[in-house]
């Protein structure tokens, strides 16, 4: 059998599916910040929470409505993207003079606010979300098990990258939205409402995060903490990415998840670390990031 | 000729104006630009905003269309009173803004550049009418906004404004850094925007060409308004103007 | 009128050597050319106006020579020396100083820390010294009270450089670049958002700090440069249009089109 | 790069009038008198251990705060310095039996040493990218101490001997290791004041208030940078190295993420870009903290809406409405 | 050695209380006072948490709110799992607010910090959650009792129970820090003095909510056994994830370290079929059935390991102090030391020299949802595991306090 250092080809092909799956998640995430940055020039601290908050709204669904698994992967979003409205219109509306740092700070404080309340409300040990029934069980591929839910992860995340894409490079409102992102003021005095695309723009790429949260419920533990962490994560591989553009956040997003996925086989210690070195690897050479545009 | 167009009839010079600015006060940043400028625009009337460079001009066509950090005074649109208003709702009294450099959208398509201004009144132009208005840019519809020539960006700035349906339209140094071929076709169509009943406030620097297209020449400088010229006179004032212009 | 090429020395109307030297300067924004291949040649002790109508390029080019932008193409030397690729920190510490086109001034600092700073670098090559008093400043206290008297802002000295009006600020922002003692002054605009006294008062500064040193601006005010300047280089479309003094360049045909259109008569 | 000090979010600006920056020189002489007294008394009403600990923080939060208040610069990646240097003296002290005063230095030095290395890393990147690379920079030195055999994992290094300071005053009484903390808290915020006041200092306020225009002076702006982020890291390394020995443990609670909120959450609250805002800070959050602790999740909701609150409506933390106030800096 | 005399000072004056308890008993300040610092928002909220003020109230009510003529007074802090909130909270309960005992929660790092903090001012410990077998091998103090359970009943106990039960080749998926370390390490001893065999074994980094890698490399390593030596998230994702995989039909799934709220939030669905260690099962008798319930009515919750746990160590300190008359540590410990314990909890538990209490494990399996009759009819037991079998012997000890007594 074929080998790359001591590693099974087909075993290695394998992990790099499982790289995808796992960048599947670091994509949308990213997506979601870059979108918000992109208008808004807000780091959104606040983003691992409202994937939290996606996670549990589904279980809420399930457990308070009997809403399943496809519609909450609906539903759950929608409502994570209103509370990002509705905090976007509170509070961070009335920070847009202010240094970007503030939006920082604020966010920060929020995903302390959610996390504590879901924390108290919840608990810490997490909660059970099951498979949905239609995607349980797995295929057999020639060089791995596959289970379909996985393999759903990805396609749906794939999907939803790629559908965020088209919306923001081929629709009227992307087109609107990409404007802003240039000149906010000139759109504006096109006519168009600039705070409503701003609230809206916010509440989108809250809702991406909360999407990325139902995707997670059924795979991962659903408690409060789970954003609190691969949101660093995300923000490294946001600066690695240089949210330049919206594709450079999906390739970044996805392609760290490959190397993540291959450092777990050759150096499984490291896999918690190797996306803050590659960051700074990154800095060394090219300090706007790999799409990021200079200055 | 679009016939769209034609719909509309030239108001009577004596007509209540459609823009009145009044005792405009502005800044940007820190300092304070305008100091009460004040000038009148009636229906179908082209004025020019005239002056040398930092005299105000642009800062003017911002506190009116309302993108400038802080404005005091007053600024009426067809009678409605304008000076609070979010840049967005003025904009929707009508007024259709060509800002300096044109404003031409790096990440959009001409043809995404052309649709993105909202329409904010009925009777507005359709795609087809500015491209045949415009010919230049339906062949390039499809490229880079910021990878058009000057005069077509400008085309394309202007272009964008007509399918609003804005009938006053605010028009920053439209022939700045533009050969004199293109300086020539812009004025065309300025001429028969006019005929067609647009009320336009224009801010130029090159009062030749401005002479070619204007009914009232307004003269700022230290952000103030300091004469008001008829194009027919402007002959007579030029020596007054060369002073003003600091030619 | 016979047209002046810029690089036609025996023009020349005045000065010494050539002090700033920049050939074939480019610059290109995603596709876009701010800048295409300028020469341009200061020579020692003049005034030298780089004027043209807005989107000329004036300021793009202003900011390649103070290596606030990095050119695309072309070679800038300084003294005989290759600027091009150097930071402008470095640049600064050659005597080749820059003021900004909007009031640059520090405004948490009063009006004489704001000219301090600019001395401060006197008294030790480095201030990375962190553990020394500030009592080793007020020894420069004197020299930064003078020239804050110069552009007359002695009644401001204590007061924070925020409250200032934007003349002052212009002021004191020229202050502290004169505090360096450059040799060579690069002015962006010194009279943008001025009043008639302030333009005035602005214009004899400059022509006193000019002896025995070299100044390049940026000015739209025409009336201002054809007072100030010995020799004057307009920009249009990112490229050299005439070079000369004021009578040669006013009355150059593609001057006067450029700033106030062909007659389309 | 835009700062966060000036601007909008400026320290209170006091209009001068001659000779002012004497007269606040004598108010900060007074507070300073003031403090030391109050350092004297406080242990009688308050718990000394306690008081310690407010020190330590409080000193965390002068160091943080001169990055940011001085040197525009947020970085949310500060436990890394105050954690490290926590276990690098613990781990001296217990192991190697450095003595007290040794063991802090070296703490002191290891923070520093990392911060030149994530300083060096980080100041290529300005403003909101500059907060996310320290942050991650952080994150990493927080795993290497969960995984590095000699930090304890999640046991951490307990049972640090406080020892003898210069092998004769026994720390092991708190009243003594209250006045070696007094002291070297009074210390370091003398040294911090001096720092501010230093020419360094002047050249650090003008890059912060306007970096292109100090560059055009001839400053090298980045090399303030990192010599102030050096500084910080060091102070606050000497932070957490003293508090390895009030609490006589170093562990990965110094060196997560939400150790560097909770110290740009002291300086929010007293106020960035004062002096004597992180004090009040460090004293309010730790406060809260031990006598919050019955609420359960409510102390991270609360901390949650204190930042909330601050960023709204009080940017100038409690001792800059003050200093605004009285129209003095504070 | 000072410690030593101390224990014999202890010893003595057990002897000399026992004898006229009443008589000598002096309790300070009128008041028993009884402190728990614990992990209330965190992690291991659910696991301890407000259950275990719950369960220590009960203990307290049990006495009828005094003992030997004194209040008993309950205070309880969240150390929101930092030892130096922890340590510094104890220090003031014990120097200010008089408190006479102290519980600890889970968090290693706090239950090593409060035992120095105990030791120091004599007062007795009772450790509950704290996994870390130092508490009771190089950081052993007189006053230290480590109460439920630790590495060494979880690895050794598991180990042996598991390889006897006919897992032989084991895989190894552990937490790259002490927790897991010490457990592989243990658990690898124990495996090859049953006759066992370690295939392999991965660290990964905690919180890498992300397994499927991790477990593949398991799957493929051929192993009978698959033992996840991790905790909390990072055991409830490698579970998930493995029940994905299909791990569970070629591999054993051993879960180390595990509460029943664990067990509750993974669902049974997910977490059928599972190997793991428990100190206690509210369904193992009637006995426990009627303090599960009583426990249930309180805070509709099953009470875990932990909470009876701190129910029964209140309750054995009480006793000690009705018993001695006394509340100064040493007496107290000395006492508790003497007694075993039979409660709810344990049956005739030892606490030994090394503050190390000694009781039975039980390895467990978690049922189907079919097999699963009731709410929290989760486990179904395997084997008990004797405690002496999940303890460090004499030999292994590196506590001086028990390796150089005489006993």
């Amino acid at each position: 059998m074929a080998t790359l250092f001591g590693v099974p080809l087909q075993a290695l092909s394998g992990q790099l599916l499982l790289g995808l799956i796992n960048g599947s998640f670091y994509a949308i995430l990213s997506l979601g910040l870059a979108v918000i940055f992109g208008l808004l020039n807000i780091i959104n601290f606040a983003h691992g929470a409202q994937y939290m908050m996606g996670a549990f709204v589904a279980w809420m669904l399930l457990n308070y409505a009997g809403v399943g698994y496809w519609p909450a992967l609906l539903i759950a979003p929608v409502f994570v993207g209103l509370s990002g409205v509705l905090l976007e219109r509170v509070l961070i509306a009335r920070l847009y003079k202010l240094d970007h740092l503030y939006g920082l700070l604020l966010t920060f404080g929020v995903a302390l606010i959610v996390q504590g309340l879901f924390r108290n409300h919840f608990g810490a040990s997490g909660l059970p979300y099951a498979i949905p029934a239609e995607l349980s069980g797995g295929h057999r591929l020639p060089f791995m098990f596959l289970p379909t839910y996985r393999g759903w992860v990805v396609v749906a995340s794939l999907a939803v990258c790629l559908a965020t894409w088209l919306a923001i490079e081929k629709t009227k409102l992307g087109a609107y939205l990409r404007a802003a992102t240039e000149n906010p003021a000139l759109v504006q005095a096109f006519g168009v409402n600039v705070p409503l695309l701003l609230t809206l723009t916010y509440g989108f790429g809250v809702a991406l995060a909360g999407f990325a949260g139902v995707l997670a419920a059924p795979v991962l533990s659903v408690n409060p903490n789970m954003g609190a962490d691969i949101i660093i994560v995300v923000f490294a591989v946001v600066v690695i990415g240089g949210m330049g553009s919206i594709l450079g956040a999906i390739v970044t997003g996805f392609g760290l998840g490959v190397v993540e996925g291959l450092v777990k086989v050759f150096y499984p210690e490291g896999s918690a670390t190797v996306i803050f070195v590659i960051m700074a690897l990154v800095l060394l050479v090219k300090p706007a990031g790999l799409f990021g545009r200079t200055a | 000729m679009p016939e769209a167009l034609l719909a509309e009839r030239p108001v009577p010079a004596s007509a209540a104006p459609l823009l009145s600015v009044d005792d405009l006060e502005g800044w940007y940043g820190e300092s304070h630009v305008l100091h009460g400028v004040g000038f009148d625009v009636k229906p179908g009337e082209v004025v020019t905003l005239l002056g040398r460079n930092g005299a105000g001009k642009t800062t003017t066509l911002r506190a009116i269309i309302g993108i400038l950090g802080r404005r005091r005074g007053s600024v009426t649109v067809k009678g409605v009173e304008a000076i609070a208003m979010p840049s967005r709702l003025i904009a929707r009294l009508g007024v259709g803004y060509v800002p300096e450099e044109r404003g031409i959208f790096a990440s959009l398509t001409v043809a995404e550049n052309l649709t993105l201004p909202p329409q904010v009144k009925p009777g507005g132009l359709t795609l087809k009418q500015i491209y045949e208005l415009f010919p230049n840019l339906e062949e390039r519809a499809g490229s880079q906004g910021t990878k058009l020539s000057g005069g077509e960006q400008q085309m394309l700035a202007i272009g964008r404004i007509l399918r609003t349906g804005a009938k006053l339209l605010l028009l920053d140094e439209p022939t700045e850094g533009l050969a004199p071929v293109i300086v020539e076709q812009i004025g065309r169509t300025l001429r028969m925007l006019k005929t067609e009943g647009f009320t336009i406030l224009l801010v130029e620097q090159n009062f030749r060409f401005a002479q070619t297209v204007a009914d009232r020449h307004v003269v700022i400088e230290q952000g103030r308004v300091i004469d008001t010229i008829p194009n027919a006179d402007l002959d007579a004032n030029l020596g007054k103007l060369k002073t003003y212009l600091g030619v | 009128m016979p047209e002046i090429r810029p690089t036609d020395d025996a023009t020349g109307s005045a000065g010494g050597e050539i002090v700033l030297q920049a050939e074939g300067l480019s610059k290109n924004f995603a596709g876009f050319s701010a800048v295409s291949g300028v020469d341009l040649a200061v020579r020692r002790g003049t005034i030298h106006a780089l004027i043209g109508p807005n989107g000329a390029g004036k300021t793009t080019c202003f900011n390649l020579l103070t290596k606030f932008l990095t050119p695309t193409g072309g070679v800038i030397r300084y003294m005989g020396r290759d600027i091009t690729r150097m930071k402008p920190a470095d640049v600064a510490r050659l005597g080749l100083v820059r003021s900004f086109q909007i009031s640059a001034v520090f405004p948490n600092l009063t009006v004489k820390e704001n000219v301090r700073i600019a001395l401060q670098r006197r008294i030790r090559g480095s201030s990375l010294d962190f553990w020394r008093s500030e009592s080793v400043l007020h020894a420069l206290d004197q020299d930064a009270l003078a020239l804050v008297e110069d552009v007359g802002l002695s009644a401001y000295a204590e007061h924070l450089a925020v409250e200032l009006s934007y003349g002052r600020k212009r002021a004191l922002e020229i202050a502290t670049t004169l505090a360096l003692k450059p040799d060579m002054l690069l002015l962006d605009e010194p009279m943008a958002g001025m009043g008639h006294e302030d333009i005035d008062r602005t214009a004899a500064l400059i022509k006193r700090v000019s002896r025995n040193r070299t100044i390049l601006m940026v000015e739209h005010n025409l009336s201002v440069v054809a007072s100030l300047s010995d020799r004057i280089t307009v920009l249009a479309r990112g490229q050299v249009l005439s070079e000369g003094d004021y009578a040669t360049v006013s009355t150059n045909p593609r001057v006067i089109e450029a700033y106030i259109g062909a007659g389309h008569a | 790069m835009v700062d966060i000090a000036s601007g909008s979010a400026a320290p209170a600006r006091i209009p001068a009038t001659g000779g002012a920056s004497r007269d606040a020189a004598a108010l900060h002489r007074a507070i300073f008198i003031g403090l030391a007294a109050l350092l004297v008394v406080a242990p009688f009403a308050l718990y000394p251990v306690f008081l310690m600990k407010v020190m330590c923080f409080a000193l965390f939060a002068v160091a943080f705060n001169l990055l940011l208040g001085y040197g525009g610069l947020l970085s949310f990646g500060h436990a890394a310095y105050f954690g490290m240097a926590s276990y690098a003296a613990a781990y001296a002290a217990k192991v190697w039996g450095f003595t007290p005063e040794l063991a802090i230095l070296l703490g002191t030095f290891v923070g520093g040493l990392l911060g030149l290395v994530f300083g060096a890393l980080a100041i290529r990147r300005q403003g909101i990218y500059f907060s996310m690379i320290t942050l991650a920079l952080a994150q990493m030195a927080f795993f290497f101490c969960l995984q590095a055999p000699f930090t304890g994992g999640e046991d951490g290094i307990q049972g640090v001997p406080r020892g003898k300071l210069f092998g004769l005053i026994d720390l092991s009484d708190d009243r003594a290791l209250y006045v070696f903390v007094a002291i070297v808290f009074l210390g370091a915020l003398a040294l911090v004041y001096r720092i501010i006041h230093s020419p360094f200092g002047q050249a650090l306020k003008a890059i912060r208030d306007n970096e292109p225009r100090a560059i055009s002076l001839g400053y090298r702006a980045s090399q303030y940078k990192l010599a102030v982020f050096v500084l910080s890291a060091s102070l606050a390394g000497l932070a957490g190295a003293t508090k390895a020995f009030v609490f006589q443990l170093a562990t990965l609670t110094d060196v997560h993420w939400s150790m560097s909120g909770e110290v740009v959450l002291m300086t929010l609250v007293g106020g960035m870009g004062t002096i004597f805002g992180p004090l009040v800070g460090a004293l309010v959050t730790v406060t809260m903290q031990n006598y919050l602790a019955q609420f359960g999740a409510w102390v991270t909701i609360i901390q949650g809406v204190v930042f909330v609150v601050c960023v709204l409506l009080f940017r100038q933390g409690v001792v800059g409405l003050i200093a605004k106030f009285i129209r003095k800096p504070l | 050695m000072i410690s030593k005399a101390r224990l014999l000072a202890g010893a003595a004056m057990l002897g000399l209380a026992a004898q006229d308890a009443p008589a000598a008993a002096q309790v300070s300040g009128d008041t028993i006072k009884i402190g728990l610092i614990t992990d209330m928002s965190g992690m291991y909220a659910d696991a301890d948490g407000s259950g275990g003020a719950e369960a220590v109230r009960m203990a307290i009510e049990d006495f009828g709110g005094e003992v030997a003529g004194n209040k008993i007074e309950f205070v309880v802090a969240d150390h929101q799992n930092k030892a130096d909130i922890g340590a510094a909270r104890v220090r003031e309960w014990i120097d200010r607010d008089g408190v006479d005992m102290v519980i600890a929660g889970p968090n290693s790092s706090v239950g090593l910090a409060v035992a120095k903090i105990a030791a120091d001012k004599k007062k007795p410990f009772i450790a509950i959650g704290s996994t870390s077998s130092r508490l009771t091998n190089e950081e052993c103090t007189p006053f230290t009792i480590h109460y439920a359970y630790d590495t060494v009943s979880l690895s050794k106990g598991t180990g042996a129970a598991v390889v006897a039960d006919g897992g032989k080749s084991w895989f190894f998926l552990t937490a790259d820090y002490v927790f897991g370390a010490s457990i592989e390490k243990d658990t690898r001893a124990v495996i090859a003095a049953k006759g066992g065999t370690v295939a392999g074994s991965i660290k990964h980094p905690l919180g890498a909510s992300d397994f499927s890698s991790f477990l593949l490399q398991a799957q493929g390593s051929g192993a009978d056994v698959l033992a996840l030596a991790n905790a909390g998230a990072d055991t409830i994702n490698a579970i998930k994830a493995a029940d994905e995989f299909g791990v569970g039909q070629s591999m054993k799934l051993v879960a180390m370290n595990m509460y029943l709220t664990d067990v509750h939030a993974l669902g049974l669905q997910v977490a059928k079929g599972l190997y793991m260690t428990d100190g206690w099962y509210w369904d193992l008798n009637d006995e426990t059935r009627a303090w599960g319930k009583k426990f249930f009515d309180r805070t509709n919750k099953m009470p875990t390991l932990l909470q009876v746990a701190d129910y029964s160590a209140v309750r054995t300190y009480l006793e000690a102090v009705k018993a001695t008359g006394a509340d100064d540590g040493e007496t107290i410990v000395a006492r508790m030391k003497a007694t075993p314990v039979n409660d709810v909890f344990v049956k005739d538990g030892v606490i030994r020299p090394d503050g190390r209490m000694v009781h039975d494990m039980y390895l467990m399996q978690v049922k189907t949802p079919e097999e699963s009759k009731y709410p929290w009819d989760y486990y179904k037991l395997v084997k008990v595991i004797p405690g002496e079998d999940a303890a460090t012997s004499k030999a292994e000890s590196r506590c001086t306090l028990w390796t150089n007594a005489t006993q």
